[in-house]
């Protein structure tokens, strides 16, 4: 009988997930001789076409990480879909919007002013992308910038997603593994991640959560042993997804929350941020407004991965 | 000041032991003041997950007020200082968001400010009335019109 | 730095009490004090006038404090019918909207307005606050020992007040006594002299200035200190008819807070407008003013 | 999710006669509200809360299967119990009925009918959305420790103390001074019977002090609270008496002996006791206390005398102050006023005139056991010709009190009846109004007229010893404007009384922190409801009786004392009560341990386990404000009754018509 095939492909994306699947090092052999890589542009040549030319429902597994940013994007998300038995959100990009997410606070004229007009490294006289530029040797095409960057699953329907930013190797071999035993967790599952938050595998030391200014890792540094939230270094761990074993918090940084929200809970910035400013040592209204004025930007600071998956989903502008 | 095509509309949560009961005494009062706010009680102003107030924006709320006991007067001690601990932040958070923070107010009133709580609302929905509508998710620029659903 | 003050001196202070104005002068620069007077201000109306139309009464003063505005310094006036005005305006005008547009109606007339926010401050106050007894007390060089002093306040320094009980204020005692004099109790400190009742109802405005003058001579008082020109008037240049209506022998000198000033800090008789005084000091304020014998 | 899914909501609209029809179109209403998801049957009816109403509701949950009911009516403080309780009369648990309030926040609010019926609308909808998320709930039941706590042995706690105990439950009576009684034993008579004080209250006292099920702490305060109705844990202070209580048997040799003296408090200064002192002869208990500022053994370590002398050798320089914990299922707080301090208004001079007394003084001056043995005289041994009592001293002005004390009138007729009884003096009273509104007291009010007693109508100016004329000479003038006559008057008197107003104890604050419940502008403590539940409070298990809660006299103390005893021993004859079921619950599934809710707690219910590295609410202390569910960062915490599903259910409810 034949192998199964996988495929896996990015959207905006940073290429993380796909190093992080390289990340298996020499198991990729093995998935190798257990699987038929049928599309992976990042390790093998295959074209667009190739993939138009399976038979729907031909790819037994797709890994697509990356957020929906443009009309390829899109496109090829919903041809993916097409093809794929499994199709698998991979990384914090495809499962709650990630970084490439903090686009939705502006639209495509700002990012364009900003990239192609303000940036000082560009001498281009007032050139931004077109869809379509006619040219001596015929018209070039790119595809369109979207205004709102959006999460695979708001695109096409997600069997199951990985957070991450990246997946750690670990969880994406787990994943795989899980898919090719046919051991797979029932449809809409999150895949390489606990239903508890960060603190559960985080080992630092909590006495009485209480914080009375913010300090910042940039120019403090962090008692060892003793929960950061606590020493008034921002952490998203409490309101975050565990999977990833507190990777940060062991390495004395605050969790920045790209394995999204815990289970449950809608928003993981406004959450975030209701949590910490209830802890905050203050009874003076005044003071209060003092205290959060340290958090120089609370949108990035609570909501860094997650603002497309969000309820307001991006900043409205008139 | 921008003329609504529509009315605007205001969530207001209010705690059961100060605001809710001060919003009953206008009404016994007979106190007249805008419809525009819809109440919503909580038992203790500290209920109230910002989640709560940008679930309101998202669902097309025009403007939030949250009301509670004056801080010192809290049914519950002290449940109001953890609201006034979460609303600066949070008010930061929307205007982030492209909220005007102007739509989004918190105020004290006690069970015997029936006046006091006519008033804000009147304040508020009048803000929020030059304000004008809220389109969260508005993409501005050539899209302006297009609002992501 | 000296602290500076648009300084409203009033009709009274100008003409009939041309000695407060003196000594005012005099002692102003020794306390460190700017007061710089107030250009073109008219007459505050007095008492009478805010009894006969109140809001022409509020129209003169609320002049006075538009043109203070104009400088953003507090003002400071030594008469206690220009302070009371001057603050009673100024609440006045606070509280009901309705009066402030019709004076700001008048005040167009002379392209001026006034929304309010004068500090107004009595001079007693000035000196006693915002110079400090503790200063004052430096400055003395020659203490008023053995002069028995009782502390009059009269009526419209303290209601309003500047922050005084006006049923018990201590804060002319407290100067009195940083001066180095002897400070004696003085239970009508805050009754009413009879002010301008004297030119309408002399018989009432003459009993006030006994019951007065009585319980100074009672306590033994050598000298009446007072904050207002219209009391030292009504009790010194009255006492001599007060004493033919009643039968008495009051010779009581009533002298003006800041000429005692004066008199501690050493300045001379003339200095302080002291030639003035028509009751005579005796005994240790006669030596300390040092009356020709 | 399933139930809501399941659910089938009857909504029920209520015209309240012409309070909501008049403005909101009901019938609409119910039109509109009939489209609404879920929503299985609509009836609008004239009075929802009627019997007629309720049965309403009853017969269609039994016949139309209901299982989640709407009431759109009046606001739910009004009538959320009325129809919880209709509910479960037909079976359907009361938690999963939900109010919308269309009166007071719309109909009664609202200029525009058209305004109105869209906005009562929306209040539906919200209501409705919320109702198919609602869970039933149980109300729970905790037992309640037998044992009360009763702070303040004044008359009130006296009596509190007494109707316990005499019901055979155990009262723990703590009260700061060496002995209980409080003001009234320092009266001299009581208005307006004028039988004796200390004849009324001793024998009370004495039982209080035999009392087996009374355990009598005085010298003590409460320094602790913790826990809840039913079982509070209460830590007091017994601060040392250097005399040892047991062995003491109260000869009194010891302040016989005792050669250092000071002013006495019970005196009111008037006289002195000794370092070692029983405050008064009928103290309970009969235990000397030694005052450290007084004693000379505790300056220069010399003395001992009182040691020495006494018989049983309870006197014991090296006790400590001791802390004793108690538990006890209800707490009554009776802990009184304290008497406006007449030295803060200049006028009258207190302080520094010497014959101007106030109100305790006095009643020290004219009570046969006080430092006179009743005869009222001047300092200087005379008896005074006249005696002005001013009124309103300290109460009844916006500087001070803007409240009447509610007694002074009564005690000043009083006052000037005994002048009159004990001297040959003219009384004059100076007065705002005359208050006599108790029983019997406006007749009083009419004895002491034919008495004649002078009654000025005018607050009193000032009080000066400044003479104008031969008259005054040597003695003390009133003056005041006699609103009655129309002119100010100079009234030359010898001796003059303050009344002074009733203020709320010094540290009220403090001592309502300590308990958890609130304090008023006017400082006193805020009873539950002003006219429905006046000796309770906020909190649960936590009482108040007497002048604690505002000036009272002493019939009004005392009824207030067998009100808060009553209420006690209604919890006590259950013994278990009802607590709040709206509490909040920890998932321990879900719950991570960040334990960011254990410091948010106001009632210290969160509590975390370390064994499981969760956290977890003790529902009997959970009050139900939900705080905590809103800072859970995991969501690991639910509000019962206003949790996640059900809020975000209401938003979108209430902005139904966003969309539409």
């Amino acid at each position: 009988m034949s192998r199964p095939r996988i495929a896996s492909y990015w959207a905006s994306a940073c290429g993380g997930c796909d190093v992080a699947l390289l990340d298996v090092h020499e198991r990729l052999l093995e998935l190798a001789e257990r699987v038929e890589i049928v599309f992976w542009p990042i390790a093998l040549d295959a074209k667009y076409a190739d993939v138009e030319a399976l038979p729907d429902g031909a790819i037994d597994l797709t890994l697509l990480n990356g957020a929906i940013q443009t009309s390829h994007h899109e496109a090829m998300a919903h041809l993916l879909r097409r093809k794929s038995k499994t199709l698998v959100a991979c990384g914090s990009c495809a499962h709650i919007g990630g970084i490439p997410g903090l686009a939705n606070l502006f639209n495509r004229e700002q990012i364009f002013q900003a990239v192609y007009r303000d940036a000082p490294s560009v001498d281009s006289d007032d050139v931004v992308p077109l869809t379509r530029t006619e040219t001596p040797v015929g018209a070039l095409e790119l595809p369109e910038l979207h205004s709102t960057v959006r999460t695979l699953s708001q695109v096409v329907e997600v069997d199951y997603s990985l957070p991450g930013c990246p997946p750690p190797a670990e969880r994406v071999w787990e994943a795989l593994q899980a898919a090719l035993d046919g051991a797979l967790p029932p449809r809409g599952a999150v895949l390489g991640a606990t239903d508890q938050t960060q603190c559960e595998d985080c080992p630092r030391e909590k006495r009485e959560l209480r914080v009375s200014s913010f300090r910042r890792i940039a120019t403090e540094q962090p008692e060892p042993e003793r929960c950061l939230l606590e020493q008034g270094f921002l952490c998203l761990g409490p309101a975050t997804r565990g999977g990833c074993g507190a990777l940060c918090q062991r390495s004395g940084v605050g969790c920045r929350g790209c394995f999204g929200p815990p289970p449950g809970v809608l928003d993981q910035g406004a959450k975030a941020l209701g949590a910490v400013a209830s802890v905050l040592e203050c009874d003076d209204e005044a003071r209060a407004a003092e205290l959060v004025g340290e958090i120089p930007d609370p949108v990035r600071s609570f909501a860094r991965f997650s603002i497309p998956s969000s309820l307001l989903r991006r900043r409205s502008l008139p | 000041m921008s003329t609504p095509e529509r009315e605007p509309r205001i969530v207001g949560f209010l705690c059961n032991w100060c605001s809710y009961t001060g919003a009953d005494l206008a009404g016994t009062a007979r106190i007249k003041y805008p419809p525009n706010v819809r109440v919503i009680r909580v038992m203790c102003s500290g209920r109230v997950d910002p989640t709560f107030v940008v679930k309101a924006f998202a669902a097309g709320a025009d403007g939030v007020l949250v009301a509670g006991c004056h801080p010192g007067d809290c049914h519950y001690i002290d449940g109001n200082h953890k609201t006034f601990r979460r609303v600066p932040l949070l008010s930061r958070f929307l205007e982030g968001h492209g909220i005007d923070p102007r739509r989004f107010r918190l105020a004290w009133v006690s069970a015997s400010e029936g006046d006091r709580f006519a008033a804000v609302v009147k304040e508020l929905t009048e803000t929020v009335r030059a304000l004008g509508p809220c389109r969260v998710g508005a993409e501005g620029g050539e899209a302006a019109a297009e609002v992501t659903p | 730095m000296s602290p500076s003050y648009t300084y409203y001196p009033g009709c009274s202070v100008q003409a009939t009490s041309r000695d407060y104005s003196e000594s005012i002068r005099a002692v102003a620069g020794p306390l460190g004090l700017e007061l710089v007077e107030l250009d073109d201000w008219n007459c505050c109306g007095a008492t009478a006038y805010m009894n006969v139309n109140e809001v022409l009464s509020f129209c003169l003063t609320a002049r006075n404090l538009a043109l203070a505005a104009k400088h953003g310094r507090e003002v400071c006036t030594a008469c206690s019918s220009c302070y009371q005005n001057l603050c009673k305006t100024n609440r006045y005008l606070e509280s009901y909207p309705e009066l402030r547009e019709k004076v700001n109606r008048a005040l167009a007339e002379a392209q001026l307005s006034y929304e309010g926010g004068v500090e107004t401050k009595h001079l007693l106050e000035v000196v006693a606050r915002d110079v400090g007894l503790a200063r004052v007390q430096e400055l003395v060089r020659r203490p008023l020992e053995g002069v028995r002093v009782a502390a009059y306040y009269g009526c419209q320094t303290l209601r309003p007040t500047g922050g005084e009980d006006p049923e018990r204020p201590t804060m002319l005692e407290g100067l009195v006594g940083a001066l180095g004099a002897e400070v004696t109790s003085f239970p009508l400190k805050t009754w009413c002299c009879g002010g301008s009742l004297m030119g309408t109802n002399e018989k009432v405005a003459l009993r006030l200035c006994r019951n007065l003058l009585a319980c100074a001579a009672d306590v033994k008082a050598e000298v009446i200190c007072v904050v207002c020109p219209l009391c030292q008037f009504n009790l010194e240049v009255y006492q001599r008819r007060v004493n033919r209506a009643y039968g008495t022998h009051f010779a009581v000198p009533v002298l003006y807070f800041t000429q005692l000033i004066g008199l501690a800090l050493g300045l001379r008789r003339r200095e302080l407008g002291l030639q003035r005084a028509i009751v005579p000091p005796a005994g240790p304020l006669a030596r300390l003013v040092g009356v020709p014998a | 999710m399933s139930e809501s899914s399941a659910a089938r909501v009857g909504v029920y609209i209520c015209h309240c006669g012409t309070n909501i029809a008049g403005k909101v179109d009901v019938e609409q209403v119910a039109e509109r509200a009939r489209t609404m998801e879920g929503v299985a049957l609509v009836k609008d009816y004239k009075f929802m809360c009627s019997d007629p109403g309720q049965d309403l509701i009853g017969e269609d949950i039994a016949r139309e299967k209901l299982d989640r009911v709407v009431v759109a009516s009046c606001s739910p403080l009004m009538h959320e119990p009325t129809f919880r309780a209709a509910c479960e009369r037909a079976g359907l648990n009361g938690y999963l009925m939900q109010m919308a309030n269309i009166r007071e926040h719309c109909s009664w609010v609202t200029v525009d009918k058209e305004a109105a019926t869209d906005k009562a609308t929306a209040l539906v909808a919200g209501a409705v959305a919320r109702s198919r998320h609602l869970r039933p709930l149980q109300r729970r039941r905790v037992d309640v420790n037998p044992a009360t706590l009763v702070v303040g042995g004044g008359v009130t706690g006296i009596q509190t103390a007494l109707d316990i105990a005499d019901s055979g439950r155990r009262v723990y009576l703590v009260e700061r001074d060496p002995t209980i009684g409080g003001h009234m034993a320092r009266f001299d008579k009581t208005f307006p019977t004028l039988d004796c004080a200390a004849c009324i209250l001793t024998p009370k006292m004495v039982r209080v002090g035999q009392h087996e099920n009374i355990t009598l702490w005085t010298w003590s305060e409460v320094e602790r609270v913790s826990g809840y109705v039913g079982s509070f844990r209460v830590t007091v202070r017994r601060r040392a008496r250097y005399v040892d209580e047991a062995t003491c048997n109260g000869c009194g040799v010891c302040q016989e002996k005792c050669p250092y003296k000071a002013p006495s408090e019970f005196e009111s200064g008037l006289a002195k006791r000794k370092a070692i002192y029983v405050p008064f002869p009928q103290a309970v208990p009969k235990v000397p206390v030694i005052d450290p500022a007084a004693c000379v053994y505790f300056k220069t370590g010399k003395c001992k005398a009182c040691q020495k002398l006494c018989p049983t050798g309870a006197v014991d320089f090296e006790q400590q102050d001791r802390l004793v914990e108690i538990d006890v299922g209800n707490i009554v707080l009776c802990t009184g006023f304290s008497s406006f301090d007449a030295a803060r208004l200049g006028a009258y001079r207190y302080g520094e005139l010497a014959e101007v007394y106030t109100a305790l003084e006095f009643e020290r001056l004219c009570n046969a056991s006080g430092p006179t043995g009743g005869e009222i005289r001047l300092k200087s041994g005379e008896e005074p010709r006249a005696v002005g009592i001013v009124h309103c001293v300290g109460s009844r002005d916006r500087r001070f009190n803007e409240h009447c004390s509610r007694v002074c009138c009564m005690y000043a007729l009083k006052f000037a009846h005994l002048l009159k009884e004990k001297t040959r003096a003219e009384v004059y009273n100076f007065y705002i109004d005359m208050r006599c509104f108790g029983k019997g007291y406006e007749q009083f009010y009419g004895r002491l007229l034919d008495e004649d007693v002078r009654f000025v109508r005018g607050r009193a100016a000032s009080v000066t010893d400044h003479a104008m004329n031969e008259g005054e000479r040597g003695r003390l003038v009133i003056r005041v404007e006699d609103t009655l006559v129309g002119q100010t008057r100079r009234i030359p008197v010898d001796m003059v009384i303050l009344a002074t107003g009733l203020e709320a104890q010094r540290d009220a604050d403090e001592v309502a922190r300590r308990f958890n419940i609130n304090v008023g502008k006017d400082g006193f403590f805020i009873e539950k409801h002003p006219k429905l539940a006046p000796v309770a409070t906020a909190t649960d298990g936590v009482f108040i009786a007497g002048a604690c809660q505002g000036p009272k006299d002493i019939p009004d103390s005392v009824a207030q004392a067998s009100a808060a005893a009553a209420q006690v021993l209604t919890t006590l004859a259950r013994g278990s009560i009802e607590v709040e079921a709206a509490t909040s619950v920890v998932d321990a599934e879900r719950c991570s341990g960040c334990r960011l809710c254990n410091t948010l707690c106001p009632y210290s219910a969160i509590t975390f386990d370390a064994e499981r590295g969760v956290s977890a609410v003790n529902d009997a202390l959970c009050k139900g404000c939900g705080t905590c569910a809103a800072a859970c960062p995991s969501g690991a915490i639910e509000a019962r009754h206003f949790n996640d599903e059900q809020m975000f259910a209401e938003i979108e409810g209430v902005l139904h018509d966003v969309h539409a």
